[in-house]
């Protein structure tokens, strides 16, 4: 059976230091992965790394099979990879719904001389432009904020616009960076909501998240980093009661503390 | 409705003016008002548009000048096909400054831009055989076909305007449209943009050689009509210029650009402010804008004006939908 | 000794820190802990001045801290050692200590008043002295971490904000630290710790606070609270 | 002889490039620490000359009272500026400072130009003897700017490494929310930079203006000079600044005495974007003291 996605083996090294260690996964299709572990664990990096942010020192990427390592992350969208970012990036200046036109550059295919010559190719592309924009408009069920400029919205509602613009490239697999930061409860339990429900449209999903809750509630596997290797692999319940993962996060308990001192 | 209305007005007093105004004076302000503008949307392409912060235009500008002086006055080469060249040669220029200055961040893009002008400036002042240097090169009057003898103000007047509507038309048309979207995200946000597929660097690469371009076109346009050309259109002065221009503007909007150089040119002239004066008063004016005004002069006016209802606050009503 | 009251946070349009209350005792250790992104950083930070907070308010010795200067803060007795050490690793160990002792805008520097206090420091860092003339950044993590802590005590804080202290230190290095932060607070002075290694931290301390999305989910007595199944549920969800 | 003919021109070229080393000196610091590109640097240096030449001439003062009359007013216009323009600028878009201190140079240019007209002025100092050393000549004006811009720059150098504020600048440089957690005064330090930054660029102006024909436009030549300098010295390095400096000068008085002094600022430009592409770093790296 051919996974989604796979990561084979990579290492990355910053002046000496190895931030990620030979870490592996893979991803099949409809799966939600959370990709968890402490502070400083590598989580960012193993993020850039498959987004093509950063290149690996070592190991391979593949994406449907085809070898994605070090593309740059224009070109890892064109294979169908998106990515959301922390916090609040969207383009600030635009409206929501020019947010998303902004996105959507890999679905429109005419060039630059059928857009300033308005050909009809031109505008029959406008038009299946229009009802995709729509369409993801209401999937992130902002519609009825479509001609508001993206400044100035709810933090709730620009966190849901960033989802929407990496939507507007069509993905096959969604990479979310801390996309509960942030929420309160409830916004916390609508994006659990959106995550499904772009999951039941046939996108995979890897999270990385702080928020236990979110991560415990929505994906379907777990993968724990710490010191930039992979500790543990499964699922929710498998990763809650490891101890390994417990003491990454928490420090040594006291018995196993008190007898490494003796 | 009333964009296009506004259009047809101003096309109509474009053409109607000089024969209304025949006044040469008045006609010479214009030209320059309108060769001024065209640079400045030149600039507004990669200032407004990609958030591309050139330092050093005035190589574009300066070097389609002398690219059109030099073939008119050296080589007997027709106006238009000086034209033509002088546009090309600078466009590549432009490709050319992109390739290094591109590869630089923030203030070491800014610095390599206004070097590349400065290389520019060096050797258009030191090959005196070519370019006359510190000399000045005169450029020789062309003639317009279907302009009478005496009347080549009206010419260029033409010329200017025409090129410079083309260009707004086109670059509005562009920046409605999904494509032009892509660019407006490229300034908003490079990386996001980036990772919705768009090709930040070729984007930015092209802009560069457009924008080169079309501020080359306006330096060759200027050349003849001002009759003669020094290395100091190569100055940081004239990159200033333009800068100054589209930002009190307001970049990002082309009717800002060319308001930028409508006040530059023609209200500055009808103080008879002296040149000095000029910059004087309008770099004051640009950190003044900065500082209290970071969205140029007409920008929030025009914000103001189009609001639905003047009345009521721009605020959202963020619970509109829960209530409904 | 540090009274916060009901604090709000904003930062980057996000809700930080949405109603934290925390008090600490003079010569009292307080350690604060949460997961990454809980708000503990902010609240640090508004104590120190480096924040501005939308509501609330944070006094030390009955004054009023909001809206003070980072400096008139430090003058008041706060110091804060930041998370990832922050040395100026191009400077010397020594040039590292005297910014943190003559942080005053002044050409002559009190050379006796420095050599003093160096003197009651080099007591807790036994190998900062041989090291004075070396560049801060050739030191290892640990002994940088060391010349951090050291710098934030050169002004005499009464109270002491750490964050992470332990982070990225091996397991020796950080039982080194532990064993600072008991000894200086055996001699009196009062700290707030906010540390990843929660164990760690509840072991050394006498009270804690648990944050959990910018909100104080637990506090109480430290001891009583390290086996307490709701801290693993605050940083492990369940 | 020619043995002498180099020592003539790396003679020359010290000269230059000590100036060269004050005007930098003063950008990489206030680069280095304000994280700001000051575009009107060489405009401080232009307006110090002009100063010295009115405080001359008009006033009638000797040659070192209008020199420190020229230091003491361009560094409270200087302190004016920074306090009025960039301060309200320094925690917005990067840009805004860029663009403000562009039309700050603008500003400074044509307001001279107006006030002096756009031709030269030629000042004369006492020091216009000439020194004969074998076949080398050398003005006194020209040993002057070298004992004098040594001294400067020994001074810069002892006040950064061993003065408490020297310290607080190196620090503020290197983590500026670190210095502001320990409690130093980072908007003091920033004012202070600037004002030491356009002191440094001030006393360039006074000891190079009586060597050349003071024109306006020098501050443009001098900032660009400084540019190219404080890229290959690694921007914000104040030692790398002095040493690119002074190796600057000499390249140019090199270039100008066996090729053509017209296409002296030509090998400047080229070595720049040389290094600007291979090592965007710089030749001496990041950091303002090391």
């Amino acid at each position: 059976m051919t996974h989604l996605f796979q990561a084979f083996d990579i290492t990355k090294k910053f002046a000496g230091l190895v931030a990620l260690d030979q870490v592996s996964f893979h991803l099949d299709e409809g799966e939600i992965l959370g990709l968890i572990g402490p502070n400083g664990a590598g989580k960012s990096t193993c993020f850039n790394v498959i987004t093509g942010t950063l290149k690996p020192t070592s190991g391979r990427i593949e994406l449907r099979e085809q070898d994605i390592t070090g593309m740059p992350p224009y070109l890892t969208a064109h294979m169908g990879l998106a990515r959301t970012f922390q916090h609040t990036t969207v383009f600030q200046h635009l409206t929501v719904r020019e947010n998303i036109e902004a996105a959507c550059w890999l679905r429109s295919k005419v060039g630059l001389g059928c857009t300033l010559l308005r050909t009809s190719s031109y505008r029959s592309s406008e038009i299946s432009l229009k009802t995709s924009v729509d369409d993801i408009l209401s999937m992130i069920d902002l519609r009825h904020v479509q001609d508001s400029r993206a400044k100035g919205l709810p933090y709730g509602y620009l966190r849901r616009l960033g989802i929407g613009i990496a939507l507007g490239t069509n993905p096959a697999l969604l990479l979310m960076d801390e996309p509960a930061a942030g929420l309160n409860p409830t916004e916390s339990a609508e994006f659990s909501k959106l995550a499904r429900r772009l999951r039941d449209f046939g996108i995979t999903i890897v999270i990385v998240e702080h928020d236990m809750k979110v991560i415990m509630g929505l994906c379907d596997r777990i993968v724990v980093l710490n010191y930039g290797k992979k500790i543990a692999e499964g699922s929710p319940g498998v990763i809650r009661r490891d101890p390994q993962v417990i003491e990454s996060y928490l420090g040594k308990s006291h018995d196993e503390a008190e007898t490494a001192r003796a | 409705m009333i964009r296009i209305f506004l259009t047809a007005v101003a096309v109509v007093v474009a053409i109607g003016a000089p024969f209304v105004v025949t006044d040469l004076y008045f006609q010479q302000v214009m030209v320059i008002f309108g060769i001024y503008a065209i640079f400045a949307v030149a600039l507004d392409i990669l200032f407004g548009f990609l958030g591309v912060h050139s330092f050093g235009h005035a190589a574009f500008f300066g070097g389609g000048a002398y690219v059109c002086g030099i073939l008119m006055e050296t080589y007997g080469v027709s106006f238009g096909l000086s034209l033509v060249a002088a546009t090309v040669l600078s466009a590549l220029l432009g490709l050319l400054v992109a390739i290094p200055a591109l590869r630089m961040r923030g203030i070491y893009f800014a610095i390599t831009t206004l070097f590349c002008a400065e290389v520019v400036r060096l050797i258009v002042t030191n090959v005196p055989s070519v370019t006359r240097g510190t000399m000045g090169l005169t450029t020789p009057l062309p003639s317009f076909p279907g302009v009478p003898y005496g009347y080549e103000n009206l010419g260029f007047y033409y010329l200017t305007f025409a090129v410079l509507a083309l260009s707004c038309f086109l670059l509005e048309r562009f920046r409605r449209s999904p494509l032009g979207r892509s660019f407006i995200a490229i300034r908003e946000n490079e990386q996001l943009a980036a990772s919705v597929g768009v090709p930040v660097f070729r984007i930015k690469f092209y802009a560069f050689g457009v924008s080169g371009g079309l501020a080359g076109l306006a330096g060759a346009i200027y050349a003849p009509f001002i009759g003669i050309i020094s290395p100091d259109l190569l100055s940081p002065t004239y990159s200033a210029m333009g800068m100054l221009m589209v930002v009190v503007g307001g970049f990002g909007t082309i009717y800002g650009a060319i308001f930028g150089a409508f006040m530059f040119s023609v209200v500055t002239e009808i103080f008879r402010a002296a040149a000095e004066l000029r910059m004087i008063i309008f770099s004051a004016l640009l950190i003044a804008a900065i500082i209290f005004m970071p969205r140029g002069v007409l920008t929030p006016l025009i914000d103001y004006l189009r609001r639905p209802s003047r009345r009521e606050p721009a605020v959202l009503d963020v619970n509109r939908k829960d209530e409904a | 000794m540090l009274s916060i009251d009901n604090l709000i946070v904003n930062y980057a349009q996000v809700e930080a820190v949405r109603g934290v209350s925390i008090f600490v005792g003079t010569g009292e250790m307080v350690a604060l802990i949460g997961a990454n992104g809980a708000g503990k950083t902010t609240v640090l930070h508004s104590v120190m001045g480096l924040l501005k907070p939308k509501a609330g308010t944070i006094t030390l010795k009955g004054e009023n801290l909001v809206g003070r200067p980072s400096n008139r803060i430090l003058d008041l007795g706060v110091a804060l050692v930041p998370e990832g050490r922050q040395l100026f690793s191009h400077l010397t160990v020594q040039e590292n200590l005297e910014v943190g002792y003559g942080r005053k805008f002044r050409m002559r520097f009190d050379r006796k008043g420095f050599q003093s206090r160096l003197e009651k420091i080099d007591g807790y860092f036994p190998r900062i002295g041989e090291r004075l003339n070396q560049i801060a950044g050739t030191l290892s993590g640990g002994e940088q971490q060391m010349v951090a802590i050291a710098r934030a005590l050169m002004s005499d804080p009464d109270l002491l904000l750490l964050d992470e202290p332990s982070l990225g230190l091996s397991p020796l290095m950080m039982d080194t630290v532990i064993a600072l932060l008991t000894r200086l607070h055996g001699e009196g002075m009062a700290i707030l710790l906010i540390e990843q290694n929660a164990r760690a931290a509840l072991r050394i301390s006498q009270r804690a606070y648990v944050l959990d999305s910018g909100r104080t989910t637990l506090d109480g007595e430290a001891r009583p609270l390290l086996n307490d199944p709701r801290i693993q549920q605050a940083y492990l969800g369940l | 002889m020619a043995f002498n003919i180099l020592l003539q021109q790396l003679l020359n070229g010290l000269t230059i490039g000590v100036g060269y080393a004050l005007v930098a000196g003063g950008l990489a610091a206030i680069f280095g620490i304000m994280r700001i590109v000051n575009f009107a640097h060489g405009e401080f240096f232009m307006i110090a000359g002009y100063v010295l030449y009115y405080g001359m001439s008009v006033l009638g003062l000797p040659y070192f009272a209008a020199a420190a009359l020229a230091i003491v007013a361009v560094v409270a216009f200087g302190y004016l500026i920074q306090r009025l323009t960039i301060e309200p600028l320094m925690e917005t878009d990067p840009l805004n400072t860029l663009l403000a201190t562009f039309a700050l140079s603008l500003f400074m240019f044509h307001s001279v130009v107006v006030i002096s007209g756009s031709g030269g002025r030629t000042i004369d100092t006492p020091f216009d003897g000439v020194i004969t050393l074998g076949n080398v000549i050398l003005t006194e004006q020209k040993l002057l700017v070298m004992v004098a811009g040594v001294i400067f720059l020994g001074l810069l150098a002892v006040f950064l490494s061993h003065t408490p504020v020297g310290k607080q600048m190196r620090a503020t440089a290197e983590n500026r929310y670190a210095a502001t957690v320990l409690g130093i005064d980072v908007k003091r330090i920033d004012r202070f930079t600037f004002g030491l930054g356009i002191a440094l660029a001030a006393v360039a102006g006074v000891l190079i203006a009586p060597l050349t024909p003071l024109v306006p436009s020098v501050g443009t030549a001098y900032t660009l000079k400084a540019f190219a300098v404080i890229v290959l010295g690694g921007m914000g390095s104040i030692p790398g600044a002095i040493i690119a400096g002074v190796g600057l000068g000499m390249v140019e008085a090199l270039t100008a005495g066996y090729l053509s002094s017209a296409w002296k600022d030509g090998v400047a430009f080229l070595v720049l974007i040389t290094v600007l592409l291979t090592r965007p770093n710089g030749l001496f790296g990041q950091g303002v003291a090391h």
